[in-house]
């Protein structure tokens, strides 16, 4: 691999400095403390200059269908700066889940017809294929999709769904009656408020991504894509998905690192700053290698998406792993390095601290993708 | 006098409550009586409330309160630290004053120690006293104060001297938390729950007697408290008495022991609720997966280990022999085994892990442990400072060299705090 | 369990002062070297001393086998000192393995013939157990015992068999031809030196503990116990020497300890004690935690072998795992807080090391351990 | 003078080689060549056996050398280092003497910094030099020195003034190894080799030009040294040229390089050899054990990170971008790694962990890197040492208040060491 693939290139830096800037303006702490409060987890009004203004939505969708045509690295960019400013935004769920569904699984007049609107934002959607029993696999599919006409009945529950009481269609992943494993699957769409959709709020730990849990009594849903072959298009989906996860983790946690070493300037006990301290001075410097070596992870995983690379799922695996420990571990330190008043609610950590928990579960654990990763290695 | 012996003590309480136990009285009525007799506190001098027997006999005696069902004096919560530090260094004004109604429970107490400038450095506290004729004037802010919201009487800590070295220059006081110069505002912390208070205190007054020991020799008087709060002296263990009773003093009891645990529901869950793993991992099915029975088993081989590390601790405390190194251990310890133990409950939860609330598994409790858990190595001194206390006290390796000692007022802190 | 289950008795607490004096002056580094270096890997007459004066090998024997009838805590004890010392001796194969073996698996007479030799130090067993699959389950057995007249006839190989090339006799444990898993397990006894037998040392990284590889090609040997009925009796022998294997090695861990802490008050670097640094301060007290929580586990583990509970698998286990972690620890952070001198081989922290890493494996590693001890727990 | 173009200069190299090259002249003969038209060393200047060439441009250099087949100067060991600092420091004597033997490889060279008494704390050391007449008198003892037995020169680091702070009381020497005071030991590794040797010095002699810079200037000279050797300028990574060629030279170079490489042997082992750990688990079968799984995937996690941040400092630095806090986690990066390998290597060793030589795995080289990996978190730099650096340097905490300032005679220092 050429040098430069291990850098960002000028234009990419410049695009990091204009978003960090748009989102330290429109996301302060204050602004996600509003909006994590709210129902909806999010401020219309930012969505639209995110979509328009920065055309956030767009980045990394073709320009065939409305998009910019820019790589998976840029996308990486500019989730990596969201998750530094903790957006409450249904950008994860729109712009990566439900795009990389269609992208991957849609048919040429399905992505031509579905794209451009979620690239220009102007419509969200979202992805549903956790169910109540939790896995992260294609073969825990459970809900139905009985064949009716040109579509599907759909009978069943999915949970975790994010942004699921908000967007406005939704990509269900749902398998032929009868069917096992990673056959019989397959996308299914329809609107978020269709007849036989029950959508139901979920309170969750990390109040700045909101979950819903759909119950289906027989909704009907249209294909997207190939019926029943489902589980590929799908499986990459959901591999770019945790290279785009990890790269939302990594700027979260240097947010975390940057707010400790901030902090152990600031703070004297003993008549001494308390990053005097060789317990606070190695325990920041442990943060950085830990941060630094998640980057590179998330940052690799981000360039083998936009190459096409063989081995994306392996590395996606590895940077979500990477990702997990390294994030939550700094929002653990940065808390710690506070002390007491970095338990109080007052204090912002906590709430990259929940962000960084529920992250470590979302698409699934360290654990679970260091075993994924072995599986395609060997 | 010749020193009871074990027996002899236990008949006699028995015979004593058998005397005077009346479920139906009032808890204050009976808990004057146990204060009046000595019954309450057998360990206090007879002088005070006591009957000067040994701690082992006093022990005794709270056995025989146990098994016979009687209720004993208000021994929970900060009122019994405020107690313990009044009877070592109060005058006869303090004792008289505020020990009966410590041990009947009509007063309580919080602690006024910690400051937001001062957290792991308690000996830095720059809340003031000053002498203004006959009365101390307080101005200063303290912080992390449980039931500060409803105590009648506080235990503080005040800088009375700038000119002398941070530890000499402080002043130990009880202040009447009843008074305009006193204002308490609840402290919500990230797991939701607000067990503590911070505590505004401008031009409150304290008059002159109400000061303990002498004018710097408040750090000396406050590690008196502390000593007894790490012996866990503020009895929120609980105690072994089943409450079976019924009557109207148990009825008292039951809610005065409410208010005063209210802050406190949350600290099983800061301490990882290791209980619970193991049940969790079985009706998840979880513990199926190889990862999960990796890390219960992780935490397990911890939980277990720090449980039996207090437990040779305790032994031998029991046995009367110095204490070796396992009774320095428990709270650093208790970090890991909270850690492990949010980690393991991760895993278990899987997806679940993401919610809270009616939601989340157990109706929220997985939630609260993985947001509680943080607090375990912070609170009550940090990692950090268990970690220098063990290699200073235990392990005897060298100080390291202070930065501030001299004049207080030339001491580098924190601005504003 | 009573308070006195969590701590030693006076009588204890004596025999721990004895053994600590006598092993530290026979097996003082020097003593360590001179022997680890020899093939026989022991000095005859500190075996004779520690069987003879101080009834080592007798401690937990009972008194009808000529034993001392103590309890296994105080062969726990003895462990842990020698453990301390870093003692070179085929105790653990002779004292341990292969008299726990006979106790569990030999009939009343056999407990007769063999034990007292054992006890008295005069003859030295090992328990041949392990083969070149490196498995630690009873189930891995594949030499075959062939019944031919009264006996068997050996055929296969044994390998890191504990101080087999100075043992006299061989207890190996051997399997009926075609019998699988845990059925038709037998031991079998033999002469180390019998026909049939090829004993070769091996290289081993701990030179301390001296390990063979044993060749059966047709030896002859005498059942011991129920023929085909060892299973039950090894598992036993195998989780109690667990138990044995843990205190042993808390008592290196504690040697490690102190031998850190005394050279971080007296190293200066930087114009003061390193021990005044917190990096080395609060490092030397993570190992006093560990080291702790592992005696802890190792002493439990002891207890309740010698009260015969029911948990005592488990908790040899728990031990084992515990030991493995802590000890490696402790040398790994005595070599780096004594630094480069650490590292040499004229400093004494790596025996210590080397002893720490091969224990390790040593009947199985700290993952293997976890496992069995939820298999115990399910 | 224009600044010469980069095909410009390969086109001139490749011409020259081409000219010159003869694989059957001898190494020093064709070092001498290299020294003399300054090819073997282009960014030196062209009054010492360089072109002046940019660095960027003395790459490309080489890379037409590699390209072309033919054998470079003196690489390797600390000679470069010796070359790269009496350039910099040196004056014309110096420069005269010692520069053009050390690119042919006449001359090797060792190191003289470390010290027993000062590892981390290399400014404190105690090996005296004093004046004497014409010479300086040495006395002290050194360690940690590569191939001092067979070195010709040491570069010495010496303290001349005893009553200065630490750092400003020392002096840069060369010290001629050649000489009766002088006396090289093995010092044996735990890992069985012997790659160091302890140098002791006693009424060793140095001439007065053989001092370097000015007295009391030996830190500032010996951190040049050092940043050389932190760029790995001893050139221990090899170089890229596949050395397929045939003829005396390369026999030469060969043994040359044989010679050098000695002490480095174990090197990769120390790192973890992480490379042998999926291809172990494969042939075992023990990547079927799902913890095995784990702690694989957990080390190449890590492993494969490390690398990534490596390129993506040695990236930016290409571009010529300012260096980010990549480039200083190499070193604690690669503890962690090794590490983990260890960890990995024993777990799928399993019982084979515990053999060693030709009865352990892969003859006895598992063993080696159980036994070898502790150094990794030691030489160079300990972790602790590495951690200190990143906190302050990259990322700017505050420094620990200083203990050792003032007169080094009073400065509190081991004894005897």
């Amino acid at each position: 691999m050429p040098a430069t693939a291990f850098s960002f290139t000028d234009e990419q830096r410049q695009f990091r400095d204009v978003a960090r800037r748009f989102l330290g303006d429109v996301s302060p702490p204050t602004a996600v403390r509003e909006w994590m409060e709210s129902a909806s987890g999010f401020d219309p009004a930012v969505w639209d200059r995110l979509a328009k203004e920065l055309g956030f939505c767009a980045i990394h969708v073709p320009e065939a269908y409305g998009g910019q045509g820019f790589s998976f690295v840029e996308l990486g960019i500019a989730l990596e700066e969201m998750g530094r400013a903790l957006l409450c935004a249904p950008y994860f769920s729109s712009a990566v889940l439900a795009t990389g569904a269609i992208q991957h699984g849609g048919s040429e007049a399905e992505k031509m017809a579905l794209l451009p609107d979620l690239a220009a934002g102007t419509r969200r959607a979202t992805l549903a294929f956790t169910e109540p029993s939790g896995g992260w696999d294609v073969e825990q599919v459970a809900l139905t999709a009985t064949p009716v006409g040109g579509g599907y009945r759909l009978d069943g529950e999915k949970r975790f769904v994010l942004d699921g009481c908000t967007a406005d269609f939704i990509i269900a992943v749902a398998r032929a009656p009868g069917s096992r494993g990673a056959d019989g699957l397959s996308l299914c769409i329809l609107p978020g408020d269709a007849k036989g959709i029950e959508r139901r709020p979920l309170r969750s730990l990390d109040p700045t991504r909101k979950l819903a849990h759909l119950t289906f009594h027989g909704a009907r849903a249209a294909p997207l894509g190939e019926p029943e072959g489902a589980a590929a298009p799908l499986k990459r989906a959901l591999a770019e998905a945790a290279a785009a996860l990890a790269n939302e983790m990594v700027g979260g946690a240097q947010r975390m690192l940057d707010s400790a070493v901030d902090y152990a300037k600031l703070r004297m006990q003993f008549g001494r700053q308390i990053g005097s301290f060789q317990a606070i001075k190695h325990k920041c410097a442990d943060m950085l290698l830990e941060v630094e070596l998640a980057k590179s992870a998330a940052y690799r995983a981000a360039a083998a998406v936009a190459e096409d690379d063989t081995d994306a799922p392996a590395l996606a695996s590895l940077a979500k792993a990477s990702a997990s420990e390294a994030y939550l571990g700094a929002a653990a330190a940065c808390i710690q390095i506070h002390g007491g008043i970095g338990f109080t609610w007052e204090n912002d950590t906590h709430l990259w601290f929940k962000r960084a928990k529920a992250s470590e579960a979302l698409l699934g654990d360290a654990a679970y993708h260091r075993e994924l990763m072995m599986r395609h290695m060997q | 006098m010749t020193e009871p012996n074990e027996a002899g003590v236990r008949a006699q309480a028995r015979a004593w409550l058998a005397e005077h136990w009346d479920a139906e009285r009032s808890l204050v009525a009976w808990r004057g009586m146990l204060a009046d007799s000595g019954w309450g506190m057998p360990h206090w001098p007879e002088q005070w409330h006591g009957r000067g027997l040994a701690v082992a006999l006093s022990q005794a005696v709270d056995e025989e309160f146990a098994q016979f069902g009687a209720v004993g004096v208000a021994k929970m919560g900060i009122r019994l630290l405020a107690g313990a530090t009044l009877l070592e260094h109060g005058d006869d004004f303090h004792k008289e004053r505020f020990l009966r109604r410590i041990l009947t429970g009509e007063d309580t107490w919080c602690q006024l120690f910690s400051e937001p400038g001062s957290g792991s450095d308690l000996a830095g506290a720059t809340t003031r006293a000053d002498l203004d004729g006959d009365n101390w004037v307080v101005n200063g802010q303290k912080v992390w104060t449980t039931s500060a919201h409803h105590a009648d009487y506080g235990l503080l800590l005040a800088r009375t001297d700038w000119d002398a070295p941070k530890h000499q220059g402080l002043t130990y006081f009880v202040l009447n938390m009843r008074q305009p110069g006193v204002e308490v505002r609840q402290l919500r912390q990230m797991n939701g729950h607000a067990s503590f208070n911070e505590v505004f205190l401008t031009d409150a007054k304290i008059e002159r007697p109400y000061r303990v020991g002498a004018v710097g020799q408040g750090w000396r008087i406050a590690m008196t408290t502390l000593a007894h709060e790490r012996r866990g002296a503020d009895g929120l263990r609980g105690s072994a008495r089943e409450r079976l009773g019924e009557g109207r003093i148990y009825a008292e009891e039951a809610a005065e022991t409410a208010t005063l645990m209210e802050p406190y529901k949350w600290y099983p869950q800061r301490a990882g609720r290791v209980d619970l793993v193991l049940p969790r991992a079985r009706e998840t099915g979880r513990i199926a997966d190889p990862a999960v029975r990796q890390a219960v088993a992780r935490l397990l081989v911890l939980a277990r280990s720090a449980e039996w590390t207090a437990r040779r601790a305790r032994a031998d405390q029991e046995l009367g022999r110095p204490q070796g190194p396992e009774g320095s251990l428990g709270k650093l310890a208790a970090s890991h085994v909270a850690r492990a133990a949010a980690h393991a409950h991760t895993l278990i939860a899987g997806a679940d892990a993401m919610l809270a609330g009616d939601d989340g598994p157990l109706d929220g409790l997985i939630a609260e442990i993985l947001v509680s858990v943080p607090a375990t190595s912070i609170a009550g001194g940090t990692d950090e400072i268990q970690r220098n206390i063990i290699a200073e006290r235990v392990l005897g390796l060298p100080r390291e060299p202070r930065m501030d000692s001299g004049p207080f007022r030339d001491v580098p802190r924190n601005v504003g705090g």
